[in-house]
């Protein structure tokens, strides 16, 4: 897998993953489209391993990585059938990466004339100060007054619980649970048994458990442990274990 | 120059706040449309000068041209440039080319919490909240020498690619 | 308007003070003459305008024109007349019980820009700026009824509620 480490420490500061995709799309000359998005999948999932993460900014990209994911699956199983849900997720991910890049194009702009020809406000030529105090104001509703500026300040990040759900999830763990299985399963098996169970089973982890799953197999898909087929139109995907077995190792070093 | 545009200048050049249209025409007893016209008067009346009119949604200020920006920093000690984080620029960016961007949009297209740059922009004065989303101020135009969002570069075709690419139904 | 001439317009807008021939030709670079040349006609250029050219001497400064003097009257009183907004009266709390607070920690406990409010509370003569920082004045504590800011109510806890917002890492 090519890997570009200049470009993985080119920025100290936190880059969100829609700026990621971008640089990986704008790396290969390419245009915004689900091909391009598709064909830099393995450069951001790599991206994702290389980067010591914390759990919370862990989340966003695996979300955005859960969507690429998708979008190369359509174009590895041209007649995936896709829910609503995932076909906006892919259409939001194009119209997101898109719109980032109009705003990079004028955010350079922003910085570069930041503060270089500043227009001046004049200065008051009113009257001197005389001393009017609002009479409404009593002495008494100060104290209530930097209570209210309190309540409204923002309280210091804490690390929310939510987020270390997705930093458990890596896809090397859900590849070696998923090759388990398939180990000693039977020989053909439909995408839906393959799911790895989230632990906790609410909507949005089960999501993400759902689509990592899809991504490991999708990695042995590629790398043809598996090899996947359609029976007919409108069939589950049907995947057959092949004659050799990689050993899940070899994947995860692949990865780092 | 019509009275009306002359009183008009005649409270924001003593004042020198920014006077909203409503509260010119309250002031100037006549009504927002006959405000706004004067302004353009106003505006028209100034080019030559060394200073002319910004404005920003309903507020006008008089502001000084940016050719004396070096010369009046110096006179008034003022630092010109403070810089501006990337995060902040493309927070800056989303808002000014997108008037009333919420936070929602703003992370939709960033992809990252914007909580941070929002309220760093908002200490600086550069962008205020609306009911809903965030709009330039006054402040910003005047850290960019423009007298409107309009001077931005590329304006009009970026404002466009986003309206278009928000808009679209998901 | 000749270059020299606008340039003198931007030193006097901006600055708001009376200067003098020699001054003018030290910050531009010129001769008296020449200033005197560029200032009459600066002076013409302005006829029409709310404001002009006084001089002083040898000094010279921008003023308003005396028939404005009613108008801007009017706005003074009310000015001073208003209710405090909700952000001005929030910095006035803010520096009356954290004495020395500066524009920085004000702007970091509220999160907004506070230039606005900071100028107003100063034209009404409720709080005034130290060397470093504002302080409430005394004119507002004796309205009060108070000696010091002690006296004000809930002073020690609401200072220390003050403290630890000021250290907090966001």
């Amino acid at each position: 897998m090519e890997t570009d480490t200049a470009f993985i420490v080119k920025h100290d500061v936190f880059e969100g993953p829609i700026e990621v995709l971008l640089e990986l799309i704008e790396k290969r000359k390419l245009f915004v489209n689900d091909v391009s998005l598709a064909s830099v999948t393995d450069d951001f999932i790599s991206y994702i391993q290389g980067k010591g993460m914390h759990a919370d900014t862990v989340a966003s990209f695996l979300s955005v990585a859960a969507t690429l994911i998708l979008i190369k699956a359509r174009s590895l199983l041209p007649n995936l059938e896709l829910t609503t849900e995932e076909a906006a997720s892919i259409t939001d991910l194009e119209r997101r990466v898109a719109l980032y890049q109009v705003i990079s194009q004028v955010s350079g702009d922003m910085i570069r004339l930041y503060g270089k020809r500043v227009s001046f406000e004049g200065v008051s030529r009113m009257p001197g100060a005389v001393f009017a105090p609002d009479e409404k104001l009593t002495m008494d509703m100060l104290p209530g007054l930097i209570h209210e500026t309190a309540v409204r300040m923002p309280v210091p990040e804490v690390k929310k619980p939510e987020a270390r759900v997705y930093k458990t999830i890596s896809i090397t763990e859900v590849l070696v649970t998923l090759t388990e299985r398939i180990e000693r399963a039977m020989q053909k098996l439909s995408f839906n048994d393959l799911r790895v169970q989230s632990p906790d089973g609410d909507g949005k982890s089960q999501r993400v458990y759902t689509i990592v799953s899809f991504l490991g197999m999708l990695e042995l898909v590629r790398r043809g442990l598996l090899a996947a087929e359609q029976d007919e139109l409108f069939a589950d995907i049907s995947l057959e274990k092949q004659a050799a077995s990689i050993a899940p190792q070899e994947i995860e070093t692949d990865y780092i | 120059m019509s009275p009306l545009a002359v009183q008009i200048e005649a409270l924001l050049f003593a004042t020198a706040e920014s006077w909203s249209v409503a509260a010119l025409a309250k002031r100037l007893n006549t009504t927002d449309e006959a405000i706004v016209i004067a302004v353009d008067e106003l505006a028209q009346a100034l080019t030559e000068h060394a200073f002319g009119i910004v404005r920003q949604g309903t507020e006008v200020v008089l502001a000084t041209a940016p050719d004396h920006s070096e010369l009046l920093a110096a006179v008034r000690k003022e630092e010109l440039s403070k810089d501006l984080s990337k995060a902040s620029a493309e927070v800056l960016a989303i808002i000014a080319y997108h008037t009333g961007a919420t936070k929602a949009e703003i992370e939709f297209i960033r992809g990252v919490n914007s909580s941070y740059s929002l309220r760093a922009l908002q200490i600086r004065g550069l962008i205020e909240p609306l009911a809903k989303g965030y709009a330039p101020t006054l402040a910003l135009l005047e850290h960019y020498g423009i007298a409107s969002v309009e001077e931005l570069p590329q304006y009009a075709e970026t404002k466009q690619k986003i309206a278009t690419l928000l808009a679209r139904e998901l």
